[in-house]
């Protein structure tokens, strides 16, 4: 692994961003950004990463491996929830219903991950595929259901939970905003293709890597009250969880690629997405699920440990790994 | 004037709907929820600014009814509140249309 | 500390300034506006932020004062309210410096 | 009408996202965008569009034909209310102060349906004028002191609403914040120049289109949550309405573009504000002015049947009236 | 349902903290606070809109609590608003889960 | 004073855009920028401001006479606050209390007047320096302090504030998100240099402009309604302390710049971040240590009169004296 990739990938803009942003909330600094322009631009974020991958999906098309890749994708995002609850139930004291939460947060996927990802790859020179988004896109809900189902009896019994209607976690499952803009924005980049999206490329292309600078600052805010929050709850087996597991869904989703044939560059995404944990729309989903589950442990992990570690070590390493077994 | 219950329920932001569901079926005519910006329990400090995930802001819903009313939401909301994080309390409002409430 | 009475008006933020004036007419030394985000009425529910006209938000205005202060208000945002989307409630409070209300 | 230009029409990134806040919205998704961000794009939208209005004005300067489109605009705006009017109380049940308030919506302007307009004109190789950019700023409120009048003894008595001010709805009317910020921006695009405006040309026009979309989406989002909650209160009569009305507007200012004889680009412009109908200004009058006026009524009608109606259908076919009667 | 107090303190942001502190030491269990938008006092009319320098917003912060506790917070809050600008009363609310105040 | 740089001044867009929002609130319009998108903004304007400065720093470099200036500007900041607690207990009614806390504004900076500066000593042709914005972040603080010790006992009683912390100050101080952000982002610009720079600036570059123009529109607003509520509160001794302290700040600095020979750009920054007086930062800061002190008018003299001042006038006039006194 070229230590090269490394120190650009620790010495870009964005990451520094993201350690600003965290050093500043760890000093208690006052620095903040404001709920509803942070919201705005993780929509920007969202569109203009669905619009690319349509865009390039209409140049390409459809095809047979296209296929495999997202049957894989749904399964994996089905079953690396199981592998993190066993791992979560044997290394650390979390009970069953935290254990599924957090399990659900690493079968879905962290959609920043994944473009920083696709910027570190761009910049070494290796191309990927646009369909990868669509990818990102449907990998994003289905640990919701597997971590129901591991949650067990905690899970059902909150099916009864007052108030709470019949269709709600389905809604939230298949039409969260996360997934409808991602998927709503790729077909919409499909349909309009290269020529419409000419029109609209100043404004999602252009600057899109600084704002995801700004975004970054907001993460690492968040990752650092969160980590001044959530310290007390997590022991050292759930932090070393938080940097195991990335890793054993990375190899994982390497040995995937590696029978499905996958380029460098898309071996590499891929791994990313399986690697990354989600930290908005899991989240939500569990608060309605597993209301009993707490935040405090699986947004602390998912945001303050495996995020990071993701974009600064694990970006890096993916890559080096996809360029050895990509074909 | 004539005297009605307002219910305050500082609740999270995912079992708004819930709680909405709960008022409505006890027949309440109306209610309003208000975004809470910071808030403290449990000797932690949150701030919605400081909240990616959107999964740790609280609200408050504001419901004025009848006595029936309101204690017909009780029971459920307390419920509500045995699985997710929030507060309740009720306390006498004057209202000028009692036919409104 | 001493009782004074706490006017609740939810009402829709284009008449936010007119129940303004009503108060401040009335004498009452100072309120408070918060935003409201959601809310329920007539068997519908509302959201700001599905809201691109700004025409059908609400706020919650609140105001502090003393019996005859509150007394002349309420007429007229009573007949405010014939006019405008709205909901008014009264409770006692206690509070610390009278001169202040 | 060539099919090319409403399949252009249908596939542009604008149009799509619209169509996605639309479904995700009638479907409930929880896809949403702050309210304050979406206030904040609307005012880069009308900075945008009255800078360049201004700048162009200063190229081209005033001249008798422009003094008598802008005289015929407020002549519009004025009197466009009554056959809204008229024809409501002939086709719908809608009583006296709720046909008055929708048909305010009428006589006033979206610019937003304005945009859309102008972009598909050029994409089509016609050429328009600054200048309508002050025309559409003057439509906004004349059509709101029509519908007092309409409303008659309900409008009068409302004025009696308690702690209403003398001069609160004439500051509604003339310094609404959607007709300062487009004339203002339109005095400072004249003002600056070409010189001045190259400085933040890469702001307000490169990524314009972008940022449309974006706030298109949201206009889908509340045009959706509009039909879902306003449905009950619309009857056949008034949908048909938010259809014929734009079409009969569009007929009476394609006569006036004829006789002033505007050129193509122009003439289309000015049917397109003449059908197009407000959202954002006109309903916070209405509220000041015609508080018992629905809102469910003549918002939903605007923005959920005459706006999508408009830039869809509406616009090709203007523009294609437009170059038959054009100089 | 059982009696307990509900403290309004409506006090600029930059007091926010301090306030929270006062609560915190009196024992309280929890609080929330809300952004208020616009105001009145003084004859004079705010808005957070047009407050760049965030040196004037307000917020309203609400803390249920026991007699006790909310006593204790009072005399230090009384003093709090000796320096800072602010408003603060105090009501009756019943709850239902008395250990949780 | 060349009465061109004066009249470029006037009619750019920035200044233009300011006197927008300035009228439309003295005209009572209900024209506004939500709060959280106007913050948004102007942490995008610092992000882009400390980046842009750290990346000069990185190809410039460190040297003796920087270090110098940085000394200096230490210096003034502590300082200049003395002059203004002086002059305005001399010239005007104002308590020990008030006028320390007005004092402060002084010693402190405005960032917005220090880039308007730069985009007018560029566009006359001059070059300064990117370690200005360095020298405009550490200037932010200082003043704070010396107000605390010229507010004497005032200040020392509200040590005992109720709920007050220790350490709360000093937090605000070293810590206020103003400094973070500007410092953090200059040394993000350092590390990253001209090549992670590269990836960010069509974000951060390019629109800036533009959307300075947005914020300078909220100034105004914010100029104009704090101009209408405190009026009543600025006898007209108070009103000429907001022309003459800038003017007489500026002049010390004129001096400094020649002491330490520095190029007419940088000592035309150099005067202006002196002349400029903080409305962000600092009223923050007074709220926590001087709460007594009345923002009405602290905040209407430095956003109402010295920057308005600073922006037409005080700009073209340092850069004209910078000129004559530069190396
Ligand atoms: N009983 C109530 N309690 C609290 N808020 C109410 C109540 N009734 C109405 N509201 C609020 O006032 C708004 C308008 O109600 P209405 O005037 O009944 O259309 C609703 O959307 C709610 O936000
Ligand atoms: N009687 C009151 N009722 C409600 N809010 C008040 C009252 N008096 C003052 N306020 C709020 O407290 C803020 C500061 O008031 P003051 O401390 O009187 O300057 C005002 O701007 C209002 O938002
Ligand atoms: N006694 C209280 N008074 C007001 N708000 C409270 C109180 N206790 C809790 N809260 C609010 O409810 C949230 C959740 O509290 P809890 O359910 O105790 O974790 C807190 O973060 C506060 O915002
Ligand atoms: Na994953
Ligand atoms: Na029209
Ligand atoms: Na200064």
């Amino acid at each position: 692994m070229s230590s090269d990739i490394l120190l650009a990938t620790i010495t870009s803009p964005v990451v520094l961003f993201f350690v600003l942003g965290l050093g500043a909330a760890l000093a208690r600094s006052d620095m903040s950004i404001p709920e509803s322009f942070a919201k705005g631009i993780a929509l920007y974020l969202m569109i203009a990463i669905g619009l690319k991958g349509g865009v390039e999906m209409s140049k390409s098309g459809l095809n047979l491996q296209i296929g495999a890749v997202m049957i894989a994708a749904i399964g994996l995002s089905f079953c690396l929830p199981l592998l993190a609850f066993t791992l979560l139930r044997r290394m650390t004291g979390l009970d069953r219903v935290n254990a599924a939460a957090t399990a659900a947060h690493y079968g879905s996927i962290s959609i920043v991950t994944f473009v920083a990802a696709t910027e570190a790859i761009r910049l070494t020179g290796v191309s990927s595929s646009g369909y990868l988004v669509a990818v990102a896109a449907i990998m994003e809900s289905p640990a919701i259901i597997s971590a129901l189902f591991l949650a067990g009896s905690a899970a059902r019994s909150s099916g009864h939970i007052a108030g709470s209607e019949r269709g709600e976690l389905v809604r939230e499952v298949a039409l969260n905003a996360s997934v409808v803009t991602l998927l709503g924005s790729l077909v919409i980049g499909w349909i309009t293709g290269v020529e419409g999206f000419a029109r609209v490329e100043p404004f999602f292309v252009t600057p899109f890597q600084g704002v995801l600078c700004v975004f970054l600052l907001d993460m690492g805010l968040a990752a650092g009250r969160g980590l001044r929050r959530g310290w007390r709850d997590l022991e050292r087996g759930t932090l070393a969880f938080g940097i195991i597991m990335p890793l054993l869904s990375a190899s994982i989703a390497a040995s995937i690629a590696l029978i499905l044939r996958l380029p460098a560059g898309d071996a590499a995404l891929f791994m990313t997405l399986a690697a990354s944990a989600s930290y908005i729309a899991v989240p939500a989903a569990m608060r309605l699920a597993l209301p009993k589950a707490k935040p405090s442990i699986y947004l602390t992990l998912s945001l303050g440990i495996t995020f990071p570690f993701n974009l600064t070590l694990g970006i890096p390493l993916y890559l080096f790994v996809a360029k050895l077994i990509g074909t | 004037m004539e005297t009605r219950r307002r219910l305050e329920l500082i609740v999270e932001r995912m079992a708004q709907s819930r709680a909405g569901n709960i008022l409505k079926d006890a027949g309440i005519k109306g209610y309003t929820v208000l975004d809470a910006v910071a808030g403290y329990a449990d000797g932690l400090d949150w701030q919605s600014d400081a909240d990616i995930s959107l999964a740790q802001d609280m609200v408050v819903i504001i419901a004025i009814g009848d006595n029936a009313t309101i204690d017909r939401a009780l029971q459920n909301l307390h419920q509500l509140l045995d699985a997710h994080i929030g507060v309740l309390s009720v306390s006498d409002v004057q209202i000028m249309r009692p036919e409104r409430f």
